[in-house]
């Protein structure tokens, strides 16, 4: 196991290699295909040569490869990959560096997932057990159907339907109730506050959360109603333990490696949602950044990012194939 | 039908066993007329039809009869742990004269384990592939019991040690699939002994232990008994163990009970022709009816007696006495009635027209 | 304008030091560095930072001497500055022609890549300052010179400027945030000074959190005139425009609703008492690949197309008080040589559209009409509206292609249908909108964005540029304008419109017909905190 | 009825007498074999709710095939002066009302409805595939092929998908892909299938990875079974559980990251059409007191995706023998 | 000798056959704490149309050889010929074709059947395996014959295995296996979960079959009835090792190994009335653990022989030791590793005792008494005569 955990991390860091690779591909060819991100830095204005070389420049895109359609721009890649091994991860192409950038912009991204992963979970594992333990019952019905209606509202209908039509009205009464200044009222702020990161981010948070309940909902209840019918769970009853005793011991733990799953798949999930959310709720965060740059084909930025999202990803990853291990003997790893 | 409930008097939680003195010959549990329908693709399935049996302090009962006959569906029904296709369509349990089906759920569950345990007869699937080994054995202890963590190891270790596995304190950490068939049988039967039950029905424990492991089981249960006046049922197709360990013996057909005698009487001389046929059928040691030589190329060995024909599935039991297509005294009366378990000599019983001329026959 | 003094707080409506304005900041705001700064979003927060030579009356948009004491010229060519005494930047060094020089020589050097960079073509020796580049863009030799030769510090509070040849708006430009000064503590780290400005207005930024949010305190020396009495602006970043329930909520001052909300805030009282609405300076217009061959290559055929827009319906429907149909290629209000009407055909006149069609000769048969843009929501659904317009009248099928490559594609020439249009003025001048956009001064290609050429628009223009007074040139301009309208390159479709609806702490709010915003300088704020 | 011999079924034709032990028992031939999916087949027919679910699926498929059928108002005739018209009822002019820009509503749910289910079906079949076929290659062999494939998942979930859509946009911009609804939904499909599959393969690799280890699954290997064998007729079937749970939300999904998609210029382009495409537009309005703009792509792609859960659970449950 | 046929009579052997399993501690950071030696050195030779019958004590490594026999796992070290050919250097194709004529009935009935696949498809698998078995049209009636064969009802074809009865499943995995028609049937319990009727019909089944094919059995079980009313040959397994094997007769009748002698004399005996006065050779002490076995003899921590011998008179008792914990024994028996020596009539019957002429002197009696075994001393050495 030591050995796998070795192995993998030195995998890691070859996965690491080929994402910023693969990145530096698909932005070079961006690139070279849409012509150069400095063009839009002129906007409807048409400039001369000089004034876009010079720009390009300070974008650190003068390379002649960036012109050459196909050329896979070593040149940068390489010089990049020796900035990043000093920890310089370069600047934005406004100059700011991508470090400062995902300082600021992480800590809310993260804090927006946390809820979002709680969310997931309390519901996934308390409506999913629940739906799995009344199976076929009104309860299971209910909560199935409940969990794929608001699954199929697309976030940016439900943030929106809060937004315009609950955030005001509750955060005055929330005011008039509990004071200006009050914990309450901070909670249904129409937008986030960089004051009071927790307390803002929790509406939406929850609602992302909500959003992706269904799927793990459903998972859970599929690999719980899987556990149900083994017969260990039999077993279990026979020693008179209580029902609740049973379902978390021989039901939940036994379907955990799904979850487990689930869990690890929420953290490059919820960044899709997260462009959405932090762009409606005002968040500043990785999701709304990198969209940006992704749109504006700032390819420090991307790169740095995506590449910081790619070591967590790798963790999360790491962590989830050793859990599995540890979640179920019987897998074993060569 | 009669269900008596004590009203009210312990709401849900049975009382600790030693409020409950064992003496030997106090009926623990009884089974009466006991049905269990399962519903198929193909209609309604009776698997057990009209079963009783009764169980002693202190006595093992045992459970024999043809492979499909319904012993294990009975013994979960007495667990309350049928599978949710089958119900129960007749019948009481009684323990200690409350009838146990006709209680709540949790109220019968809470029975379980303390007072009437199970040892299941598919010891790998039985047995939690995630959790170790002592965790299972004590699991019961520490969430019914509440005792701790380091005693409930202790124990554990004590519980592996009391059905022989070897080096028990360092496997209590392993899976299940890391024990061999036997040690996962001997996993469960320790597990069902944790809580100290008054009724431990065990379903096959012994088949997959060679015979040594066997007989110090089988002794083992036999001194807890002795000591516990546990009430033991056992289930087992293996009539060595049987005529070595059991006081009574009932034996099933089909379903139903057909013959239940003492465990002497019964091999001496069996009031049932499918009893006798089974016990025909046991290969002995000891004899090697063939003959045959040293030099193994010529003559093959013969064949063993067996009961012709194939068990009735519980779909198509045939009319009248069910085994009549397969009986070698049957006659006309057999394919149309069928003939109810009575008493045939004192402590007897056996569901045959021809009772009689069977014991008469075979004392003459 | 003006405003008190800082001490005197004039009427009940006016809290003082503790007051808070809070504002909405685009999040892509990157820099505050006024040479680097060209979206209105930094324009407006540098508006109350920085002081330049000239400020703009918010009713006419008529320029004004502030910082400058006098601005004059005998040729339109050579321009003498004088700049008031005593006055310095917030960190003690003095506002003199020296700080502008310095700014104007950074911004013109071609390798510094300033946005604002284009601003001095005018100025004599911009074009040493460039460098050569090769047709692939690449640099190829370097600039010659790092200052500009057009600029001379006279004395401390003289700056004489010479142009390339006479151009009669000089004066009027330098309001632009392009040409305020810096101080030499700036140049000496350009780095931080973008993220903190050091700035000679009446506010200092006290913090910039880039993406969250923005500070600026009242700056106390501030020596000049136009200073509020309020002491503390707050602004917050929005990624996008969803602010309008912060506003609701009570957390911003200023929000505009989106185009849903709009007939509701319109109908509820107490907001219509906070409203302020006027012109806007943006045209929106729809342009045809005229470099290439095709229906739009015949007048009639985009004359057919204009005649086919329902502009007062799209607008109507889609944002009502957000835009007013165009009928002119300059905006009528705020700008000197605006003029309604100047457009004949953009009436929306199905049965002469139709006729137009017919003269040009019909759409070809089995095509479809592409009409390219960038990506932004409300333009699409404006450009939908436009095509569905079209296609109902004329029967011509279109299809939206909206790309993220928007602007590299058309400046590569590469579209192939008719594509939409943007203008937004650097400064109140009808030839800002003129100029830039249609002029090119190549018969052959004319100009990059659509390849129009008129040379009688060439004309006018260049009468304008050597007419001895504004007014003299604001009329030549005109008449640009007006060739502008029988050659019908392009399609005017809507101007902007300004609007705001604010806090009840708010009063005095005046919109800048130029940017949209509002005039924080004039901006009286109560102290209901 | 058979001589009663004690020493049992004489030695040949063993079988043969057996099966005259037991009368009523039917002759050994007349029982069909019945397959689990004719079995599952027999028993969702009988359920009311199953039968409703089909009802609905079927109906929007019609209306992808035939939205002539619904509604003759063109979707593309949109008169800005129409703008904003309230439903009006069956058999008005405009029975659902009309959108923003005065297009007739019920025609363009009507035409919306190829487009995005087509899609829909398009992304999650070849995702499902993908996924599934990797993560059951990676959990079966691990090794290598493992390595590959999860390294592979790895780069593909961080790589962020609107990076991916604007590269392939750029790549495809000059490419005329045509204008047949395959064609409209090309882009899009691609997209998020390329992005879409790495779940599937993470789910079914972990349960692949539990499954492959249970005694039936050697037994099979001891049979002499190919290892395809194997994993599509034991392995696969008792690790698809999570993965089938996932599908019909998945649906959902899609068809509203297409919405996101023709946002950027990728998805299906405006004018054409689509259940997304409204979904995105009708939420801009919802506020502002035309709720129906939302409510009613919504309330079609809501009873879609019910309908698809329903089946998927019912036929999740008719294929799993252990639940009877 | 006389059995002793030609070489080519041999389907299958095994030469010293180990397997063993890496024992692993830790909950998420496993290490490799041991080995289980699950199988250490066995030898066997199967022989066409014989029954070789394996038993032993649970936990010895029968079904792990089983396993390694008919290729699931990997033995660790030593080579499985079938026909004389070395398995691990097989072709692809010849290793398929030798899944189909060496197949094996599993242990467990409850886990090694599909829950997913109704008993038809589960008995009709092989056919799709190996589609030269029995034509397409066919395959519904030969699983029809194949489950009536085992005593199941042909009509369940369409249940799952959640609804049959442990023996019920058991037959299932009869069925399977035999459906086709190997040459070599590795059974491992195949009869257990069954009542002695149907047992005995299997058993029948079992014996025609290899009258009239010719098939070849390992037959693994626990009951020594069974085994001996089966086989031909028997092996006695202890801890991985073989310690015992011959013809029936000789193992059952003139057993060489203490451990044979105690499992014989723990038979329990079907008559009441008989086992009241049995005496029962009970093995004391815990068996030993696979990953950690004694040193010398597997058996002498629990060996009732050595203990006699140690507390006798012989020149044993002088020379014994104390095992940590354990009893007196023999030195020999805790230093030196017995070997499997021939004794009695046939070469074929070997033991691996230090002192099998005196386990074999007390086998006349068929339940000795610990009391009357003869000194070792006055038991002449069978190598001697
Ligand atoms: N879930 C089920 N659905 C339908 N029939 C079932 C189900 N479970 C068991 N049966 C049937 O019920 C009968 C009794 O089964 P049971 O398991 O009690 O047999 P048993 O006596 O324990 O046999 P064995 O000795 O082989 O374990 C069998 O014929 C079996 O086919
Ligand atoms: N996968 C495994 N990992 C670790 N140890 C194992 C594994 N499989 C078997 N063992 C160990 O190998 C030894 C032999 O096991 P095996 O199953 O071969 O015994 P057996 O002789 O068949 O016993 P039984 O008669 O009880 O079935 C046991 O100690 C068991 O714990
Ligand atoms: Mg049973
Ligand atoms: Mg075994």
């Amino acid at each position: 196991m030591g050995r796998y955990i070795i192995r993998r991390v030195l995998l890691g860091a070859a996965t690491l290699l080929l994402v910023t690779f693969v990145l530096h591909l698909l932005t070079t060819f961006a690139i070279q295909l849409n012509g150069s991100p400095a063009l839009a830095f002129f906007g409807d204005r048409i400039p001369t040569d000089a004034q876009l070389a010079a720009v390009e420049e300070r974008y650190g895109l003068d390379d002649p490869c960036y012109d050459q359609t196909g050329n896979p721009c070593l040149g940068p890649y390489v010089e990049r990959l020796g900035a990043y091994a000093q920890g310089d991860f370069g600047t934005n192409l406004r100059g700011r560096e991508v470090t400062d950038i995902v300082a600021t912009a992480a800590p809310n991204t993260l804090k927006l997932f946390a809820i979002v992963t709680v969310t997931w979970f309390v519901l996934g594992m308390g409506l999913g057990s629940a739906a799995a333990r009344w199976r076929g019952r009104s309860a299971d019905h209910g909560i199935r159907m409940t969990s794929v209606l608001i699954d199929a509202f697309p976030i940016f209908v439900l943030l929106l339907v809060y937004r315009y039509v609950f955030a005001v009205p509750l955060s005055d009464w929330a005011r008039s109730t509990f004071g200006d200044d009050s914990m309450v009222a901070l909670w249904f702020r129409p937008s986030f506050d960089a004051d009071h990161p927790w307390a803002t981010v929790l509406v939406p948070g929850i609602l992302l959360g909500l959003a992706g309940s269904a799927a793990f909902i459903r998972l859970v209840r599929a690999s719980q109603l899987e556990s149900y019918a083994g017969e260990h769970v039999r077993t279990a009853r026979s020693r008179g333990l209580a029902e609740r005793h049973v379902v978390l011991h021989h039901v939940v733990r036994n379907s955990s490696v799904p979850v487990v799953t689930a869990v690890g798949l929420t953290f490059t999930e919820a960044l899709a949602g997260a462009v959405i959310t932090e762009g409606m709720m005002n968040i500043y965060g990785m999701g709304g950044v990198l969209w940006e740059a992704v749109r504006g084909n700032d390819v420090a930025l991307v790169v740095g990012i995506v590449t910081i999202l790619a070591i967590v990803t790798v963790v999360v990853m790491l962590v989830v194939d050793i859990a599995y291990a540890a979640l179920d003997p019987r897998i074993r790893y060569a | 039908m009669e269900i008596e409930i004590q009203a009210g008097t312990e709401a849900g939680v049975p009382a600790p066993e030693t409020a409950q003195e064992r003496t030997v010959g106090t009926t623990l549990l009884e089974v009466s007329d006991l049905a269990v329908e399962f519903r198929t693709d193909d209609g309604t399935v009776r698997a057990v039809d009209g079963l009783s049996y009764r169980v002693e302090a202190g006595r093992t009962l045992a459970l024999v009869g043809e492979s499909g006959c319904g012993k294990s569906v009975s013994s979960l029904a007495v667990m309350g742990l049928l599978p949710a296709t089958a119900h129960v369509v007749a019948g009481q349990v009684r323990y200690r004269g409350d009838d146990l089906l006709a209680m709540p759920r949790t109220r019968h569950r809470a029975h379980c384990g303390r007072h009437v345990a199970m040892v299941f007869q598919d010891a790998l699937a039985a047995l939690n592939p995630v959790h170790t080994v002592g965790y299972q054995l004590t699991e019961s202890l520490r969430a019914r019991a509440g005792m701790s963590r380091r005693e409930s190891r202790r124990r554990a270790v004590e519980l592996l040690d009391l059905v022989k596995v070897p080096n028990a304190a360092q496997r209590i950490d392993e899976y299940p699939h890391q024990f061999s068939g036997g040690m996962r049988q001997r996993v469960m039967i320790a597990s069902a002994l944790a809580m100290d039950p008054d009724v431990l029905i065990a379903d096959e424990p012994t088949t997959a232990l060679d015979v040594t492991v066997q007989a110090q089981v089988m002794r083992l249960l036999a001194e807890i008994q002795a000591e516990r006046q546990m009430g033991l049922v056992l289930i087992t197709h293996d009539l060595g163990v049987v005529a070595g360990v059991a006081d009574d013996v009932t034996v099933m057909y089909a379903g139903r009970a057909v013959e239940r005698s003492a465990v002497r009487d019964l091999y001496a001389a069996p009031a049932h022709p499918y009893t006798r046929s089974l016990l025909r059928s046991v290969p002995r040691l000891g004899t090697r009816d063939d003959g045959h030589d040293d030099a193994h190329d010529g003559a093959r060995r013969g064949r063993l007696p067996v009961v012709p024909g194939r068990p009735p599935s519980p779909g198509h039991v045939p009319s009248g006495c069910p085994f009549h297509p397969r009986c070698d005294m049957a006659r006309d009366v057999c394919a149309t009635d069928r003939p109810p378990l009575a008493e045939v000599a004192a402590g007897r019983s056996s569901a045959c027209h021809f009772a009689d001329e069977l014991l008469g026959g075979d004392r003459g | 304008g003006g405003g008190g003094g800082n001490e005197e707080g004039d009427g009940e409506g006016s809290g003082g030091e503790s007051a808070t304005v809070r504002l909405a900041l685009a999040q892509d705001v990157e820099t505050l560095l006024p040479m680097d700064s060209n979206v209105s979003d930094n324009i407006s927060v540098l508006d109350v930072v920085y002081d330049g030579l000239v400020r703009y009356d918010p009713e006419t948009t008529e320029p004004y001497n502030y910082v400058a004491e006098s601005i004059e010229s005998e040729d339109n060519t050579v321009w003498t500055i004088k700049i008031k005494p005593d006055l310095t930047f917030q960190n003690g060094e003095p506002v003199d022609a020296e700080a502008f020089a310095r700014a104007w020589n950074y911004a013109a050097y071609g390798p510094n890549a300033m946005a604002n960079n284009y601003f001095f073509e005018r100025i004599a020796g911009y074009d040493e300052m460039q460098g050569e580049t090769d047709d692939e863009g690449n640099v190829v030799e370097e600039p010659a010179a790092k200052e500009l030769s057009g600029l001379k510090v006279v004395d401390p509070q003289t700056l004489e400027v010479t142009l390339t040849g006479p151009f009669a708006g000089f004066a009027t430009m330098l309001g632009y945030t392009g040409f305020f000064p810096v101080a030499q503590e700036c140049l000496d780290d350009v780095e931080a000074c973008a993220v903190k400005p050091i700035g000679n207005g009446p506010f200092q930024v006290e913090e910039w959190e880039q993406g969250i949010g923005l500070t600026a305190t009242r700056w106390d020396e501030y020596p000049l005139e136009e200073a509020p009495t309020y002491g503390t602006i707050e602004w917050t970043e929005y990624a996008g425009e969803e602010n309008w329930p912060d506003f609701q909520a009570g957390n911003l001052d200023f929000a505009v609703p989106p185009p849903a909300e709009l007939a509701s805030a319109a109908a509820d009282p107490d907001l219509q008492e906070r409203f302020v609405e006027g012109p806007g300076a943006a045209l929106t217009y729809m342009a045809f690949p005229l470099y290439q061959d095709g229906p739009w290559s015949d007048v009639e055929f985009r004359k057919a197309i204009s005649m086919a827009i329902d502009r007062q319906g799209i607008v109507d429907a889609l944002l009502p008080g957000e835009r007013v149909p165009a009928d002119s290629w300059v905006v009528p209000d705020g700008v000197p040589g605006g003029e309604a009407g100047t457009c004949e055909w953009c009436e929306f006149d199905p049965d002469a559209a139709k006729a137009a069609l017919e003269k040009a000769g019909g759409w070809p048969e089995g095509e479809t009409l592409t009409i390219h843009l960038g990506q932004d929501e409300t333009e699409e659904a404006l450009f939908k509206a436009i095509g569905d317009s079209i296609q109902q009248v004329l029967g011509i099928p279109y299809e939206l292609d909206p790309t993220p490559d928007y602007f590299d594609r058309r400046a590569a020439r590469e579209f192939t249908g008719a594509f939409r249009a943007n203008w937004f003025p650097d400064y109140p001048l009808n030839e800002n909108y003129l100029a830039p956009v249609y002029a090119s001064g190549d018969p052959k290609k004319g100009n990059t964005e659509f390849g129009y050429y008129g040379k009688e628009f060439e004309a006018a223009i260049a009468a304008g540029d050597e007419a001895a007074t504004l007014e003299e040139a604001v009329t030549k301009y005109q008449e640009a304008e007006a060739a502008l309208a029988q050659d019908f390159p392009t399609v005017p479709v809507v101007f902007s419109v300004n609007s705001y609806y604010y806090s009840e702490n708010m009063s005095n709010v005046v919109l800048d017909p130029f940017s949209g915003e509002p005039k924080l300088r004039l901006l009286e704020v109560s102290d209901a905190m | 009825m058979p001589e009663p011999t004690p020493s049992g079924t004489p030695g040949a034709a063993p079988g043969g007498a057996a099966a005259t032990a037991v009368p009523g028992a039917a002759p050994a031939t007349g029982a069909g074999s019945r397959s689990l999916a004719a079995d599952a087949w027999r028993r969702l027919r009988r359920r009311p709710d199953v039968v409703t679910a089909t009802v609905v699926v079927v109906f929007f498929t019609v209306m992808a095939a035939f939205p002539g059928l619904f509604t003759d108002t063109d979707p593309k005739r949109c008169i800005i002066g129409d703008s904003k018209i309230h439903p009006q009822g069956l058999g008005a002019t405009h029975p659902f009302g009309t959108d923003v820009h005065g297009c007739d509503v019920l025609a363009q749910l009507a035409h919306g409805a190829r487009p995005s289910l087509l899609l829909a079906f398009v992304v999650v079949g070849a995702s499902l595939v993908i996924g599934v076929v990797l993560g059951l290659l990676a959990g079966y062999y691990l090794g290598w092929v493992d390595t590959v494939v999860s390294r592979t998942v790895e780069v593909f979930l961080v790589i962020p998908l609107l990076l991916a859509a604007l590269l392939l946009l750029s790549l495809f911009h000059n490419v005329s892909v045509g204008s047949g609804t395959f064609d409209v939904i090309l882009l899009p499909a691609l997209v998020l299938t390329l992005f879409g599959w790495m779940g599937y393969a993470r789910y079914v690799r972990a349960s692949v990875l539990e499954a492959k280890n249970l005694d039936y699954v050697t037994a099979a290997r001891a049979l002499g079974a190919s290892d395809v064998r194997i994993m599509l007729r034991h392995v696969l079937p008792n690790a698809i559980g999570p993965v089938t749970a996932l599908v019909p939300t998945a649906i959902a999904g899609v068809i509203s990251a297409e919405a996101v998609l023709a946002f950027l210029g990728i998805g299906v382009r405006p004018p054409a059409i689509s259940w997304g495409i409204m979904i995105t537009r009708g939420s801009e309005w919802v506020t502002g007191g035309y709720a129906y703009l939302l409510v009613f792509p919504l309330a079609c792609l809501v009873l879609t995706v019910l309908a698809l859960v329903v089946l998927g659970d019912a036929l999740r449950d008719a294929l799993d023998p252990r639940l009877r | 000798m006389a059995e002793e046929g030609p070489k080519d009579d041999v389907v299958l052997e095994v030469r010293d056959l180990a397997k063993s399993y890496p024992v692993r501690s830790g909950v998420v950071l496993k290490r490799t704490v041991g080995q289980v030696q699950a199988v250490d050195g066995v030898s066997l030779t199967l022989r066409r149309g014989r029954t070789l019958g394996l038993v032993g004590e649970s936990g010895s490594g029968k079904s792990t050889l089983a396993r390694v026999l008919v290729g699931i796992e990997k033995p660790t070290r030593g080579t499985v010929l079938v026909d004389g050919e070395d398995v691990s250097t097989m072709s692809r194709a010849a290793r398929r074709e030798l899944r189909r004529s060496v197949q094996m009935v599993f242990q467990d009935p409850y886990t090694s059947l599909n829950p997913r696949m109704s008993v038809g498809d589960i008995v009709a698998e092989p056919f799709r395996i190996h589609p030269d078995a029995v034509p397409a049209g066919g395959r519904r009636q030969a699983v029809a014959e194949l489950l009536e064969l085992v005593g199941l009802d042909p009509d369940h074809v369409n249940r799952y295995p959640h609804q049959f009865s442990g023996g019920q499943r058991q037959r299932i995995g009869i069925a399977r296996a035999l459906a086709v028609k190997p040459r070599v049937l590795v059974c491992d319990e195949p009869v257990s979960a069954l009542d002695v009727s149907v047992q005995g019909q299997v058993i029948n089944l079992l014996a025609d079959l290899q009258d009239e094919l010719g098939l070849s059995y390992l037959f693994i079980a626990h009951d020594l009835a069974v085994v001996r009313h089966i086989a031909d040959e028997v092996a006695v397994m202890y801890l991985g090792r073989v310690v015992e094997q011959g013809v029936d007769r000789d193992v059952y009748d003139a057993s060489g190994h203490p451990y044979t002698r105690a499992l014989l004399s723990a038979v329990p005996v079907p008559d009441p009335a008989a086992q009241a006065d049995d005496e029962v050779l009970l093995l004391d002490g815990d068996p030993p653990s696979p990953a950690d076995p004694p040193s010398g003899c597997r058996f002498h921590t629990r060996c009732w022989l050595a203990r006699q011998l140690a507390s006798g008179t012989g020149p044993e008792a002088a020379d014994a030791v104390e095992t940590d914990g354990g009893p007196r024994v023999p030195r020999r028996c805790a230093t030196d590793d017995p070997v499997l020596v021939p004794l009695g009539r046939h070469d074929a019957h070997a033991a691996a005792c230090h002192f099998v002429g005196a386990a074999t002197a007390v086998s006349a009696a068929r339940r000795p008494d610990p009391a009357t075994v003869p000194d070792p001393a006055t038991v002449p050495d069978p190598r001697g005569s």
